[in-house]
């Protein structure tokens, strides 16, 4: 069920266009990622990058092109992403607040939980089995991401990269095939970027939940240094797309999106 | 340049503060290695249905019909706060919700007692109708309600609270109108002696339908569909991703609170032996949701204590403003009024000094306790 | 401190209800400046700003701001005084507009023509968010919005300009673009500012200098030049 | 087709009474974000406060001024005695202590004035003017919408053009921000409340007339057709009250002409399914937010 | 603990509520929300009658202790605070416990408990079934009997005119409706308009009405929206048919309270009663409830509710007089049952053992030049087929010190 393509497109957009009343925020978008490859979508604000993982998730309609997900048409609705193979972390940390950290994993693992109403009116053993085996998955998430000392702790109460780890760990206990990541490092200190930096280059090779990834991101160190590939936008459009080191040369990116003085 | 030595640099920079704060964190209501959900929760019962069944026993019957009410709210608290405070759907149209259990159960045990059918399972029978009928109703409303937040949320459901009447006018023949049903409802079970006080018996029956009631709120709110309640209240988006269909969440919390409601209602009937629109009106609704936020949001004890004070305040204000001498004219004025803003005044300032609700502020008192203590 | 320190926080205490967060903090600010706070998450930066503009009260110590303390006056007569704050985590009014908002920024100022102009300036500034004067806060991306919310501080017109985390979700060339108007700033109108940056080469590049928190402590505090230069102490502290 | 036009007219003079009420409901979630239960009874309390004093000195206009300004004074006095000293732990305690408001107020006119219904005096005819033989408006319903039209203009003009307007909208949504910009988020609240009484307490003083008459529930049922007046338009919308209270009053009067008085509070259910079901904010709810 | 919770009697010493020194009755009334204006005069109004006739040695030696509880005309209140009455305060009966939905909730418990029902105040039929309610007594004609009697009164005066019918959407316009249509024939009634008290814009009925051309409107209103029907109706273009409101909403202190400066608009008015009219000064028995009303009810504004309240407190002395010394539940149902009651009440008590309904007849009244004043012969009928008949027995006037005898 979940055989792992190798080699092949894990997500390709074709010719996607968004607009919002007038306002032309994605225009005729292609774009393929390969599997097993961190894909990095960069370009100054507004650019339509959030947007262009709102289309994928579903929260917004394009008015044109096509989603492929794994080769086949990709009919996206938010709460089937799970399901399909598809996770995501929101700009910021957006964990439940009213759920302990442990609890917000296992949340994440909704998808592949199998305890019926009825079981769970009842609190038959059935459901307790099922919740049991989701709260190992989600301690060893924890464990492996290092966080799991704050497994009983309420999200506000948390450092903020404790709180962006306990995300990842959220959208990675659904053992996902595409991990979408939106601004994983806004906000994070040095440290803490290197090792994100570290995690998301071992992703797609991780035993358990290998994937393929793609991020939004301004952090350019990060982008440069876990990318396989990077896409830039500007209004809308692809203006540019190849290697880290393609892309830092490419004048036109550096003119509209890193400015005169590139930060390395 | 000042010289403080550098601080080690870690993952978790402030952990000293952290481990701190950890103290106060509730422990999440699963806890590694525990056993049975229903096992632990019908432990809970059966130490209330015990405690219960001897406070039955020493207490007259009026006490005892006020402990059936109160465990009449208690079924419908208990689902109300899970839906309100745990999924954040608000509702002010649980009275209509009661109604719809309630007009179920008399129209069954007068239909059921004519024709003499189902012998000792009528009771339970029609009550099980009852729940099924609201929750139907509850799906309904369920529907609309998922499209809707905040205030439109109040508004629709404060609509539906206030059509109860106009259904029961519109269909006169089956509901009789303003004047309502009277409910057949069976003596106490003979094996119990002629002098059993039917109050006592009506007790037992409000206090099981809540015992149920509580169980299966408690159990669902403990299981991965309690969870997900929680998640669509914090953050639909989020909700959204991690494959929680936020829509068909919201419906089945409406539609268990709903049941819930149906329950109480139906045990309503029966302890008052009639049904009557009034009796479901919009007071109704907004009462079910000053129990649940004075009690506490969101928890099952802030229920309980929510639908005992439904049932003690009107009652105790009642008897305190009784104690006061006061001449002709000034009791003309004063009578009915004087408990009304008693009433109001305390649940102003209920509010004021445990914003929380009284669960809440227990919670609280029980920390500062245990710290005075360590203290000492 | 002396008469140029436009800014002093003097052994300050703050926290969360009863959790502490901010340890004897002494901080003085020369007028003209800008002062980059540093330091890893849960350091306490945020804590520090929200202390000096009121929004957390201390438990003790003194702020002085002109010599005034600060904790007697009201958090909304602090704009009149010349002291600016860009929350954490973009505080635009997502229900009001574009427009509205930068208004709300100049609403103080009885020199009317002067907040038009400044409002001009931002939309100059930030080009994107001229294209968007009349949608609403929340329609923006999130670098819109973050750019939103320094605009609207600049409306103002401040003396100290409190800035937390600028750079958060802006593309890197915005954000070298505001480094480089906030050293602009302090050379033309002798703007102070208060820098709380994650994006430490950034804020060291313009800073005059700089500081770092640990445990809610100030642990270092050095010319930013020196922090620069000087691999030992950013490695112990800053971790590059 | 007479009995239609007539209904018609009929519905627009209700109409006009719900949406000066709903106005009121609208000030007050601008302003302070939150569903005012308490609006009914504090209009009641303004009323007895009018009533008594024009009957003392036999003006009506006297009444009317004191209804407005003991509204705003009642408005504030709430805001700064109570609503601000209430706990945010949750959402719902605003509510709780509007409700609680609401019986001790009831309970102390009660007290104070006893449970009987008095006359509501109004200063025009309200015999309605006849065209064609069909009773279309009286004079007073005219003086209603009159006066609801300039309340909805003024208070447009308040939050789109002003200052004031502006600071109250930003106080309302984002407190913190706000004062950070200079704005005394605490003043904002209070004038919010005390406009949004005073509003409340002239649509009090205009509508009772039209009612049974002044008793401590004169304003119960109008404060539940009001506030559905107010969700149908959209509680963001000034005009909305004003499009949601001419709906509701059309349908409670078809409906009671056309199908008997006991099923409009189904034809009202019904009404709002069909609006927020299309449009979840109201009809003239703003763009939607955008969530991610 | 296991005696029984009820007190059905037995020797004196076991009966509820009943001691050598007092006698406890409770009642359960709307003194707060919406339903209260005027009702919550009735229970002050007995209780000082209550207080008068213990000032003057009580019944049998025994002072009367009477305890009102609001029930805020909500059932389920009524639910509550009976049960408390019954079982807490252990009252010796009930006493005109106030409204049909309210009141129709404990009949059951009531009678389960042996409690005597005495003088349920609302005109619904329901409070007449010896056999299923054997301690439940009515007290003000029914409400079929009341439109018979209406429309008995429209048949001989207002020949060939146009009648119509208002009615509240519950039991009391419903009732009110088949007396009508019992005398008068279904097609009798032209329009036939309904309203609800939720909904206070009645001018599409009224504007119906006008459409019809009625002439006489007789109407099963209560008193806020008999005010109501008046004020609009002169509003559409100045219809002014005949109004015949029931007895429930035509106590002219309280519509002219309600109408203020259109009260003029109650000029002509016509309504039956069952007791004399409050402003009616000349009438000793309202000489009599006033000077009580003066002297122990804080000399309240005295309108009909006042009347009622009293005259009720009255009637239940009389019947606890007759009951006798050894005092029970039985016998003063029995006492009851026995009827033959004089009072205040302008027709006959039908009390029996067969038939547990009130008062049985009822004279027009009219208001001219603002007094309301009771015109014309007392009429009775029953509210089945039977013929409106004319009542002959002359009414007598109290006793000289006000305190009733057996
Ligand atoms: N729901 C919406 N309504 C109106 N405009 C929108 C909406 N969503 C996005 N936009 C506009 O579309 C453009 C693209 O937005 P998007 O959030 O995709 O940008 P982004 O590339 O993620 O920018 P950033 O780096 O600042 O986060 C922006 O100009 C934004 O204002
Ligand atoms: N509202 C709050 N309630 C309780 N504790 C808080 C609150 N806000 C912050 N804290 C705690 O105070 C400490 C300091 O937080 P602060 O936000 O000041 O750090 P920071 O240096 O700004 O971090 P970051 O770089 O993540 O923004 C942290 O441990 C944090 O968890
Ligand atoms: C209170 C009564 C006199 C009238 C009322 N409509 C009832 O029947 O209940
Ligand atoms: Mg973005
Ligand atoms: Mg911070």
């Amino acid at each position: 069920m979940t055989s792992q393509p190798t080699g092949g497109t894990v997500l390709e957009l074709r010719g996607v266009g968004v607009s919002f009343g007038g306002l032309v925020a994605l225009e005729d978008v292609s774009l393929a990622a390969a599997a097993g490859t961190v894909v990095g979508v960069i370009g100054p604000n507004g650019a339509g990058k959030t947007t262009l993982f709102n289309v994928v998730c579903g929260f917004v309609e394009p008015n044109a092109g096509a989603v492929l997900f794994e080769g086949s048409p990709l009919r996206p609705r938010p709460h089937r992403l799970a399901s399909q193979g598809i996770a995501r972390t929101l700009q910021g940390v957006g964990l439940f607040r009213g759920l302990t950290v442990l609890e917000n994993v296992m949340a994440g693992a909704t998808h592949s939980a199998r305890a019926g109403l009825v079981s769970a009116m009842l609190g038959l053993p059935r459901s307790d089995r099922d919740e049991r085996r989701l709260r190992d998955e989600a301690m060893t998430l924890l464990d492996e991401l290092g966080v799991a000392e704050h497994a009983r702790a309420w999200p506000d109460t948390l450092p903020y990269a404790v709180g962006k780890r306990v995300a990842l760990a959220r959208a990675l206990v659904a053992r996902p095939r595409l991990l979408l990541l939106d601004e994983p490092a806004g906000g994070l200190g040095g440290d803490d970027v290197d090792e994100l930096a570290a995690l998301i280059v071992d992703l797609p090779a991780r035993a358990s939940a290998g994937c393929s990834v793609m991020l939004v991101e301004h952090h350019m160190d990060l982008v440069m240094k876990v990318c396989d590939q990077i896409v830039v936008l500007d209004f809308g459009r692809v203006v540019a797309s190849g290697t880290p080191g393609e892309i830092r040369d490419n004048p036109a990116v550096a003119e509209a999106y890193l400015g005169a003085e590139v930060q390395s | 340049m000042s010289t403080t030595k550098p601080a080690e640099r870690k993952t978790v920079p402030v952990q000293a503060t952290r481990s701190r704060m950890s103290r106060f964190v509730v422990p999440s209501p699963l806890r590694p290695g525990e056993g049975s959900t229903l096992l632990r929760h019908l432990l809970w019962v059966a130490v209330a249905a015990v405690v219960v069944y001897f406070v039955s026993y020493g207490i007259d019957p009026f006490r005892n019909y006020q402990l059936a009410t109160v465990a009449a709210y208690l079924c419908v608290t208990a689902g109300l706060t899970m839906l309100t405070g745990l999924n954040g759907q608000l509702s002010l149209g649980h009275g209509a919700l009661m109604a719809c259990g309630a007009y179920t159960v008399a129209l069954a045990q007068n239909e059921f007692s004519d024709r003499d059918l189902f012998g000792p399972w009528r009771l339970p029978i029609s009550l099980a109708l009852g729940v099924l009928v609201a929750a139907l109703a509850g799906a309904l409303i369920g529907v609309c309600a998922a499209r809707l937040r905040g205030p439109y949320l109040a508004g629709v459901t404060l609509a539906v609270a206030l059509v109860v009447p106009a259904f029961t006018t519109r269909f006169a023949d089956l509901f009789n109108a303003d004047q309502g049903l009277s409910v057949y409802v069976d003596s106490p079970p003979a094996g119990l002696g002629p002098y059993f006080p039917p109050e006592r018996w009506q007790a037992w029956i409000a206090i099981g339908a809540a015992m149920l009631s509580l169980l299966i709120v408690a159990n669902l709110v403990n299981s991965r569909f309690g969870r997900a309640f929680k998640a669509v209240r914090d953050d639909e988006v989020a909700a959204k991703l991690v494959g929680i269909h936020v829509a068909r969440t919201q419906v089945l919390a409406f539609v268990v609170s709903a049941g819930c409601a149906g329950l109480g209602g139906g045990v309503l009937a029966v302890i008052s032996q009639s049904v009557s629109p009034s009796v479901f009106g919009l007071t109704l609704s907004l009462n079910l949701l000053l129990a649940i936020v004075l009690g506490g949001l969101g928890s099952l004890f802030g229920a309980a204590w929510g639908a005992l004070l439904l049932v003690l305040l009107p009652y105790l204000t009642t008897e305190v403003t009784r104690g006061f001498e006061l001449s002709p004219r000034l009791a003309n004025k004063l009578e009915g009024n004087l408990p009304l803003a008693i009433f109001g005044l305390t649940l102003i300032i209920v509010m004021l000094v445990a914003p929380g609700g009284i669960q809440d502020a227990f919670r609280a008192l029980g920390r500062t306790v245990r710290r005075r203590w360590r203290r000492t | 401190m002396s008469e140029a320190d436009v800014l002093v926080v003097d052994k300050v205490n703050a926290g969360y209800g009863a959790v502490p967060v901010l340890r004897d903090v002494d901080l003085t600010v020369p007028a003209g400046t800008i002062t980059a706070v540093l330091g890893a998450n849960g350091a306490g930066k945020t804590t520090l700003l929200r202390t000096i503009t009121g929004l957390v009260r201390p438990s003790g110590g003194r702020i002085l701001f002109s010599g005034a303390d600060l904790r007697a006056v009201k958090v909304e007569q602090l704009v009149r005084r010349g002291i600016a704050h860009v929350p954490e985590g973009r505080g635009v009014v997502a229900e009001l507009t574009v427009d509205e908002n930068l208004r709300l920024g100049g609403l103080w100022r009885s020199d009317k023509a002067d907040a038009k102009k400044a409002t001009a300036e931002v939309y100059e500034l930030f080009e994107p968010l001229a294209r968007r004067r009349n949608h609403l806060g929340h329609q923006l991306s999130g670098g819109e919005r973050q750019m939103l919310a320094l605009g609207r501080a600049l409306v103002a017109r401040p003396t100290l300009l409190l800035l937390d985390e600028p750079s958060l979700g802006l593309a890197p060339k915005v954000t070298a673009q505001i480094m480089a108007l906030l050293k602009q700033l302090r050379d033309t109108t002798g703007l102070t500012v208060l820098l709380v940056e994650q994006n430490v080469r950034g804020a060291l590049s313009i800073a005059d200098r700089g500081v770092v928190m640990s445990l809610g402590r100030i642990v270092l505090s050095a010319d930013a030049d020196q922090l620069l230069a000087d691999d030992r102490l950013r490695h112990a502290y800053l971790g590059f | 087709m007479d009995r239609f036009i007539f209904l018609t007219f009929d519905g627009l003079s209700r109409g006009a009474v719900y949406a000066a009420f709903a106005l009121a409901l609208v000030l007050i979630w601008r302003a302070a974000r939150v569903v005012n239960f308490a609006q009914g009874a504090m209009a009641v309390v303004t009323a007895y406060a009018a009533y008594t004093i024009s009957d003392a000195v036999g003006s009506y206009l006297v009444g009317f001024i004191v209804a407005l300004v003991g509204g705003l004074a009642l408005g504030a006095l709430v805001e700064r005695g109570l609503m601000r000293f209430v706990g945010h732990a949750n959402p719902l305690n605003d509510v709780i202590v509007a409700l609680g408001l609401v019986l001790f107020l009831t309970a102390v006119v009660g007290m104070i004035f006893g449970g009987e219904y008095r006359a509501a005096n109004q200063p025009f005819d309200t015999s309605a003017i006849e065209v064609g033989g069909i009773p279309l408006m009286s004079r007073y319903d005219l003086f209603i919408w009159g006066s609801v039209a300039t309340m909805v203009v003024l208070l447009a003009l308040l939050f789109t053009r002003t200052a004031i307007g502006l600071r109250m909208r930003a106080a309302a949504f984002a407190p913190e921000v706000s004062r950070l910009l200079g704005v005394n988020v605490g003043r904002m609240l209070t004038l919010g409340w005390a406009l949004a009484a005073a509003v409340g307490a002239v649509a009090g003083v205009l509508i009772l007339p039209t009612e049974l008459g002044l008793h401590p529930h004169a304003m119960d049922i109008v404060f539940a057709s009001s506030f559905a007046a107010a969700i149908v338009g959209g509680l963001d919308s000034p005009v909305g009250a004003v499009v949601g209270g001419i709906i509701v009053g059309l349908i409670l009067s078809y409906v009671s002409g056309y199908f008997g008085a006991a099923l409009t509070p189904i034809a009202v259910l019904v009404v709002l399914l069909a609006v927020l079901l299309l449009r979840p904010g109201g009809i003239f709810s703003s763009v939607r937010a955008r969530t991610v | 603990d296991d005696a029984p919770s009820t007190g059905g009697g037995g020797t004196a010493a076991a009966v509820p509520g009943v001691t050598d020194t007092e006698i406890t009755l409770g009642t359960h009334m709307p003194l707060t929300g919406p339903a209260a204006a005027g009702y919550s005069k009735i229970a002050p109004a007995s209780k000082a009658f209550f207080d008068y006739v213990n000032a003057n040695g009580g019944v049998n030696g025994r002072k009367i202790k009477y305890l009102i509880e609001d029930d805020g005309y909500n059932p389920a209140n009524t639910q509550t605070v009976v049960r408390k009455l019954v079982l807490e305060d252990k009252v010796f009966a009930i006493l005109n416990g106030l409204g049909t939905p309210t009141h129709t909730g404990v009949l059951d418990f009531l009678k389960t408990q042996k409690v005597p029902d005495l003088f349920v105040a609302s005109g619904s039929r329901s409070w007449n079934q010896p056999e299923k309610y054997p301690t439940t007594f009515g007290y003000q004609p029914d409400y079929t009997v009341e439109g018979k009697i209406i429309a008995d009164y429209v048949k001989k005066n207002f020949p060939g005119k146009v009648v119509c019918h208002m009615g509240q959407d519950d039991d009391f316009g419903r009732d009110s409706l088949a007396g009508v249509e019992q005398v008068l024939g279904a097609d009798g009634v032209k329009s036939k308009q309904k309203y609800v008290t939720s909904n206070t814009n009645i001018t599409p009925q009224i504007q119906a009405f006008k459409a019809a051309g009625c002439q006489v409107v007789i109407s099963a209103t209560i008193p806020a929206f008999t005010a109501l029907s008046l004020g609009t109706a002169a509003k559409l273009g100045g219809f002014r048919p005949q109004w015949i409101p029931s007895s429930v909403g035509a106590d002219y202190t309280t519509l002219a309270g309600l109408l203020g400066d259109g009260k003029v608009l109650l000029e002509g008015l016509i309504a039956p009663g069952y007791l004399p009219v409050s402003t009616d000064a000349a009438n000793p028995w309202i000489q009599l409830f006033q000077k009580v009303n003066k002297e122990y009810n804080g000399n309240a504004p005295f309108d009909g509710n006042v009347v009622f309240g009293m005259n009720v407190a009255y009637l239940t002395v009389q019947s606890l007089l007759k009951a006798g010394k050894d005092l029970t539940r039985e016998s003063l149902i029995a006492a009851v049952e026995s009827g033959g009651f004089k009072n205040a009440a302008v027709g006959p008590y039908r009390y029996s053992k067969t038939d547990h309904s009130g008062i049985g007849g009822m004279q027009m009244g009219k208001v001219t030049a603002g007094v309301q004043a009771a015109f014309g012969p007392v009429v009775q009928t029953d509210d089945a087929a039977g013929p409106v008949t004319e009542y002959t027995e002359a009414a007598a006037p109290p006793p000289a010190n006000g305190i009733p005898t057996a």
